[in-house]
């Protein structure tokens, strides 16, 4: 790695900020990396203003890796300047890959994501019922806060995004790995998502047969057998459906996958995938049985299916209001 | 490389562009599809001018994909596909758009069929250009066949076959083939006797040496498909020695136990619990009734077992399962008849004198239980006079909306064998006379001339309260003579309901074990009601006679005959073209979730233990594309339906339903602008 | 088991007979009829075949009034069930009629979806929805010994296709057997009782009520079982003219099927409304139920 | 779009054996129902995969209509019957997401049942009619402001730091 350094930004939307700590996670490799790139911007770990980076030429920064989604202005703004300023951007983690959990908040729109923020959670103390506002006048002139959306998208529903690293977050090694292509320019082509094309079922070591469910359980309801398939146990394990590269944590740990690194390539939609497949072994012929085994089973199916790919997936957001934006 | 699509739009003369404007969606397809290089519309593209006209622009204008938007493809799929492949164009690279029969012949209003119409052409272009070229499958055909049901139309099909020199397997339920042909006396309109044309063919069949015979059996399970069906059939078990009986027929003379016999008699004679149905039965070997063997039921009897010669009776006998390969399958399954109690006003099973038209054959039959005489059901009195109703439990939007096609003549016969045999005035009661085929209106005149009254109508009821003392203790026919336009009461002493042909109750239940349907009324669908009456939807199925809808005897026959040299071609062929739709799993995507493993009904998905992956096996694998929508890692594909086709396909028909996605999209651009 | 119930003007005065017997009836059996608040006229036998549009608004306030809990609407009288059933089809059917019908209902405040009610006739309720083992359960009396006639009429049976068979229905017949009584095989049990005709030609109605009378006495028939009241009125009402116009001697106790069920069932002749016919039943009852219980 | 000229786009999702041959006979009996329903054929409703409701919806499908054979006759011995499962699960999500059930309906319908075909076109149509336009897209579609705000953020960074044209 002789050649001059690269330029490296990390960025941070809508997320939890678990990201930035998983690229930590990759230990003292973060060294390597600090050898190979000049760190221009990352304002979760060192100061760097905006107006820094709007000066730069256009594709000067060498890899972007942008973590979380866009909910407001500011962040799609945020968005398309890096991207503009980046020659490879990265979607980097669930949150900008698919939405994640942030995401679910598509099942709400912007006035009731603010009734819980701002007035129901039991934590909340405001009595003058103080909301977030676009504009507001003060003697010194007009304040003005980001645009919050009711819809959360991902980054690639923003701007055109050339890699995804799936997970939430990702797996240090699996960073490492997105890593060395990069210093060793052997990405794959632009739009993959770097990672395996198996699901977790290909590093479960649990032991599987051929799938008949009478019943699906919540993960309170039973212990499940360590040995066996937690599917066929009944839990709502997302390992079928889901990316491999995790290494089958959850199962291993007898914990039904959660399906946070998505779907695998050329899949559309994670959630129909899970429920098509899910749906398939349904030991019963009879419709009100089926619907039972469902309803009792699956008391919140955008929760289960789309848990981390609501906002990516086809319909992306639960239905709005009548007037059409939500704000009711 | 972007394809080179054609599309092609037909008229049908004006069964198309009677309600879509064929030119428009031509015009259309070609300035806002993508890639459509011609789009053309002609008046019949399936005429050989049109299919011409694709396979020149496929040569001179280097066309990679074709869509004709016509009529079916259940129709001429195979027409247009064939076109690509004479102009060097793989056909599975041929769309069909059906604009007839789910356009302009369910539309009223021509701008709304020409909007449909450019939706679904959109749907096939779009889809197109991810089709695959495919290399038709070719399956070997064995050469024997199954037929289902030993009457008059099943054995018409297995002698001509057998006579080819072709193995037949003639599976009949009841133990003795014939059929209802064998319960009848004379047959219309020679008045030939039923028995004795039907007998020889019996016996030709029963003596064949290409013919199996498999009575008192039934069909059990199917599996496979054209070519190479396997086929269980359940050989109820007889308890006499097939073997080792003679056919000598002490056994039924000496058992002491008489039944009424409600198949072959129709109810109105008796059978013995070890029996022959009757006298010419094919194979002569005798049945025992479980159900009313004194040996049986209460254990002791065993007179058949002491008189045989032969030590044929085993009372040991079990069903057997045996299970034959064939390479096609004729069912001649027939029918039964309505239950005239469903039609209490008419007095059946309330009222003794009324009979239905297969109780009077047995009455008539010089071999039934009257031997020929026309009786009250007191078994003596001759009547005075005999009402034949027409039309029970058919042309009844009640019971069977369809024309039983037979009553009519069977009626005019019954009428001749009244006034032949006895002195009774005989009246029938008709809605329409129906007698159009080849002698069937001259018997209608000639009964006309023999004295049989005739009376338009529909019969109301049938009743035995009398109105006057003429009426007292007869049976009353009350209807309303269209002809005269007024109310008639006529007394008679006998009452003949002509009861309608019914399908078999269990006829869906053996369709779908061979993977037919049935219409609403229940016969068997046909592939074409006017040009493949034999043929059905399933590849090497075949139906003949009335299971696939009520006919006569000569057309029951003529449907054998052409069954069989249906199956006959195939067989000379050897070889049968399979379509190459089968699923196949990416082994390197697969994780060996193993959720497919179960969902294959002909077991054509396989898991390999060592290797953790699910497998497809081709030849086993029908095409349904279920293992393809159940994979939860998207690693099965379906061949000619896979994502991309049906995603390009869904994006096609709504190409009119996307503009709300446009505003999204300039929203997004405005700092890289 | 809780149905609406729409009792219909002849149940008040000529047919109160049947009224009594049937809230008795409904009572042992255990179903509750709530009356149809405020209900009106259903327009009886001419009314549709002269202003259909009016008649149809007219019996669709019933519906409409019909309580929003309740789905299904007993109606004992023929007429009454015939034309709430045939206005509800009428509605379903035909978009236009539908929609001037609630266009009227509107002006009252109210509206009606049509099949959001299920129009029932009694005796379809009694058959269908307790059956056979539980009203074998509930008799106390058998009615064994007596002949019955059943007789349906014409309403009931057609035109709206109900479950039973329209030439030749058998519901009452199987009722009866299930209570014990000797059901003949009536085969004039869908026929004409005369209707209206003995207002406009006393002839032609007597020659009917003279069929049916003489059918029953030809199967030996101790009474006639009805389930309409204007059945009940020509055949009872009309005996003796019929007698006087013939010269024939009828004595045929023309009585509701209710009636006879409420004796099987245990209760007393008074509560069940007999003795209100014009020729009697008592006779026929005490002469074959007598040696049984305290008729 | 008001409700008079409100045409409801309807994609069928129809088997090759029972329900696409029941179009089929609806059209050679020349029965009339609505023109929106646009059908696409699959060989069976077992290939029928939720995604592919979701994929019409999400392009702006009024409804979607799901058939196959009868239970119990599928041509395929039993492969509807995961249609019948995959339904009973698209509905409990779709309702989740706010999806009036009456927009995505799932109708059997034998070959012969050509009437019945079209009866039930007519009644989804109805149905979806009565709902009006579903526009899923124009759901993501955030309010105007959202555009004015980023413009705004991008004419004052622009002024400020003169970086952007």
């Amino acid at each position: 790695m002789s050649k001059a350094k690269g330029k490296l930004a990390v960025y941070w939307a809508a997320s939890c900020g678990g990201c930035d700590i998983a690229l930590l996670a990759i230990d003292d490799k973060i060294l390597k990396v600090s050898e190979a790139f000049d760190v221009v911007f990352w304002p979760c770990a060192a100061d760097g203003k905006v107006h820094d980076i709007e000066k730069m030429a256009d594709g000067e920064i060498d890899v972007c890796l942008f973590n979380g989604g866009i909910r407001t202005s500011e962040q799609e703004y945020m968005a398309q300047l890096l991207r503009k300023k980046s020659k490879v951007l990265v979607a980097f983690g669930s949150c900008a890959h698919e939405g994640c959990i942030p995401g679910l908040a598509n099942l709400n729109n912007r006035q009731e994501c603010f009734d819980t923020a701002y007035r129901d959670t039991p934590s909340t103390e405001n009595p003058q019922n103080v909301r977030p506002r676009h504009e507001t006048q003060v003697p010194e002139g007009t304040l003005y806060l980001p645009v919050f959306y009711d819809t959360l998208k991902t980054l690639d529903q923003t701007v055109p995004v050339d890699y995804y690293l799936p997970g939430c977050p990702p797996e240090a090694d699996r960073i490492w790995d997105a890593i060395v292509a990069i210093l060793e320019g052997k990405l794959p082509p632009p739009g993959s998502v770097i990672g395996s094309d198996t699901t977790v079922c290909d590093e479960c070591p649990r032991k599987r047969t051929e799938k008949k469910i009478k019943k699906f359980h919540r993960t309170w309801e039973i212990i499940p057998d360590p040995d066996t398939c937690l599917l066929e146990q009944g839990l709502l394990c997302m390992g079928i459906a889901t990316r491999a590269g995790c290494g089958a944590l959850c199962p291993q740990v007898n914990s039904p996958c959660i399906g946070c690194y998505g779907p695998n390539n050329d899949v559309k939609d994670h959630g129909a995938r899970m429920m098509s497949a899910l749906a398939s072994v349904i030991d019963s012929q009879d419709p009100g049985e089926i619907q039972q085994i469902i309803e009792e089973g699956i008391p919140d199916p955008v929760g289960s299916f789309y848990r981390f790919g609501l906002a990516h997936s086809l319909l992306r957001r639960g239905k709005l209001a009548a007037d059409g934006n939500g704000h009711k | 490389m972007a394809e080179r699509v054609g599309i092609y739009v037909c008229h049908c003369g004006s069964n198309i562009a009677g309600t879509v404007d064929v030119e428009e969606v031509a015009r259309w397809a070609g300035q806002h599809i993508k890639d459509v290089v011609v789009s053309k519309d002609y008046k019949f593209m399936c005429s050989s001018l049109g299919q011409a006209m694709i396979e020149e622009d496929i040569k001179t204008k280097g066309l990679t994909r074709v869509v004709v938007a016509a009529c079916s493809p259940h129709l001429h799929e195979k027409t247009f596909r064939r076109a690509c492949a004479n102009a060097g164009l793989n056909p599975y690279l041929c769309q069909m758009t059906n604009i007839r029969e789910h356009v302009s012949w369910v539309c009223t209003d021509k701008a709304a069929g020409t909007e449909k119409a450019k939706a679904l052409v959109s749907a096939s272009a779009e889809r197109v250009k991810y089709q695959r070229p495919l290399e038709p499958m070719y399956v070997d055909v064995n050469p024997a066949t199954l037929v289902v049901g030993g009457g008059i139309a099943g054995l018409q099909a297995a002698l001509e076959l057998a006579d080819a020199g072709h193995p037949v397997y003639l599976v009949e339920r009841e133990p003795s083939i014939g059929g209802h042909m064998a319960q009848f006396d004379k047959t219309f309109p020679t008045l030939d006797c039923s028995a004795c044309i039907l007998t020889p063919k019996m016996s030709e069949a029963g003596q064949h040496e290409n013919i199996t015979l498999l009575t008192y059996s039934e069909l059990e399970e199917v599996s496979g498909s054209v070519g190479g069906f396997t086929v269980k059939i359940r050989k109820k078990a007889r308890y006499v020695d097939y073997d080792k009986c003679t056919g000598c027929g002490i056994c039924s003379e000496k058992c002491p136990r008489k039944v009424i016999d409600t198949v072959f008699e129709a109810g109105i004679g008796e059978r013995k619990a070890i029996y022959s149905p009757f006298p010419q039965a094919v194979p002569r070997i005798p049945v025992i009734d479980v159900d009313s063997c004194l040996y049986f039921t209460r254990g002791k009897c065993q007179v058949c077992s002491k008189v045989c010669p032969t030590n044929a009776i085993d009372y040991e006998q079990k069903d057997e399962l045996i299970e034959v390969k064939v390479g096609n399958i004729i069912l001649a399954t027939g029918w039964k008849l309505f239950d005239c109690a469903r039609m209490p006003q008419y007095g059946y099973g309330r009222l003794a004198n009324v009979f239905t038209n297969l109780e009077f054959e047995r009455l008539c039959n010089a071999a039934g239980p009257t031997n020929g005489k026309i009786v009250l059901r007191d078994g003596k009195t001759e009547p005075k006079s005999v009402a034949i109703i027409h039309c029970v439990g058919s042309r009844d939007v009640n019971y069977n909306e369809g024309c039983s096609a037979v009553c009519c003549m069977a009626a005019l016969k019954l009428g001749h064998l009244v006034l032949e045999k006895t002195n009774a005035e005989v009246y029938s009661f008709y809605i329409d006379m129906r007698t159009n085929q080849k002698m069937y209106e001259e018997f209608y005149q000639r009964l006309l001339a023999e004295g049989m009254h005739f009376v338009r109508g529909k019969v109301a009821e049938v009743t035995d309260a009398a109105r006057n003392p003429d009426e007292q203790g007869k049976l009353i026919v009350q209807c309303e003579d269209t002809l005269l336009g007024r109310q008639r009461r006529i007394p008679v002493d006998m009452v003949v309901l002509m009861s309608a042909m019914e399908p078999q109750a269990d006829a869906k239940e053996l369709g779908l074990k061979c993977g037919i349907s049935c219409s609403m009324a229940g016969w068997y669908t046909e592939r074409h009601p006017k040009l493949d009456p034999v043929a059905t939807m399933t590849d090497g199925v075949f139906v003949a006679g009335v299971c696939q809808g009520a006919k006569d005897i000569p057309a029951s026959v003529a449907q054998g005959a052409a069954a069989a040299a249906r199956v006959q071609g195939m067989i000379t062929k050897g070889r049968v073209m399979i379509e190459p739709i089968v699923a196949t799993i990416d082994e390197e995507g697969c994780s060996g979730c193993r959720i497919c493993n179960n969902l294959c009904p002909y077991n054509a998905i396989e898991f390999d233990e060592e290797k953790k992956v699910s497998r497809v096996i081709a030849a086993l694998c029908k095409g349904c594309g279920t293992c393809v929508a159940a994979c939860p890692a998207g690693v099965i594909t379906g061949a000619h339906f896979n994502n991309q086709q049906i995603f390009a396909e869904i994006e096609g028909a709504l190409w009119d339903a996307a503009a709300a996605k446009t505003e999204e999209e300039t929203a997004t651009q405005s700092v890289s602008a | 088991m809780k149905y609406a119930y729409y009792p219909g003007c002849s149940m008040e005065c000529n047919a109160a007979a049947y009224e009594m017997s049937t809230q008795v009836v409904a009572r042992a059996l255990g179903f509750k009829l709530v009356e149809v608040d405020d209900w009106n006229c259903c327009g009886a036998t001419e009314f549709f075949s002269q202003d259909e549009l009016t008649a149809s608004a007219v019996v669709a306030r019933n519906l409409a009034l019909v309580a929003p809990e309740l789905n299904q609407l007993v109606a004992p009288c023929a007429a009454c069930y015939l034309n709430l059933a045939k206005t509800d089809r009428l509605m379903q059917d035909n978009a236009t009629i539908n929609a001037k019908v609630n266009e009227a209902l509107a002006a009252g405040g109210l509206k009606y979806k049509a099949g959001r009610v299920r129009v029932r006739h009694l005796l379809d309720v009694i058959y269908q929805d307790f059956g056979e083992e539980r009203i074998r359960e509930k008799v106390v009396r058998s009615l064994e010994g007596l002949r019955v006639a059943p007789y349906y009429g014409c309403q009931v049976v057609r035109p709206i296709k109900g479950d039973d068979s329209t030439e030749y229905p058998l519901h009452m017949d199987e009722l009866f057997k299930w209570l014990g009584a000797e059901v003949v095989d009536y085969p004039v049990k869908a026929h004409c009782c005369g209707g209206h005709m003995t207002q406009i030609s006393e002839p032609q109605a007597f020659e009917l009520i003279r069929r049916l009378l003489q059918s029953a006495v030809d199967y030996e028939a101790d009474m006639i079982l009805c389930m309409c009241p204007m059945c009940q009125l020509n055949l009872d009402a009309y005996q003796s003219r019929v007698n006087g116009f013939f010269g024939t001697n009828f004595r045929m106790p023309i009585v509701y099927f209710t009636q006879m069920l409420g004796v099987a069932l245990g209760f007393e002749l008074k509560e069940l409304g007999f003795g209100k016919e014009l020729v009697s039943a008592e006779p026929a009852l005490r002469a074959k139920l007598a040696q049984r219980a305290s008729v | 779009m008001s409700d008079e000229t409100f045409e409801p786009k309807i994609v069928g999702f129809m088997c090759n054996w029972c329900s696409y041959r029941a179009a089929d006979l609806a059209g050679s009996a020349r029965i009339k129902y609505p023109p929106n329903v646009r059908i696409i054929r699959v060989m069976c409703s077992g290939r029928i995969d939720p995604t592919f409701v979701l994929k019409a919806l999400s392009l702006g499908a009024d409804g979607v209509m799901v058939a196959g054979c009868h239970p119990g006759e599928c041509h395929y011995i039993d492969q509807n019957y995961k249609a019948m499962r995959r339904f009973g699960m698209l509905k409990h999500m779709l309702a989740a997401m706010g999806v009036e059930a009456e927009r995505v309906q799932l109708v059997w319908a034998s070959a012969a049942e050509g009437q019945q075909l079209a009866d039930a076109v007519e009644k989804l149509v109805a149905d979806v009619r009565a709902l009006g336009p579903l526009n899923w897209p124009g759901n993501w579609n955030e309010h105007k402001d959202r555009l004015e705000a980023i413009e705004s953020m991008v004419k004052e960074h622009a002024e400020a730091m003169e970086v952007l044209p």
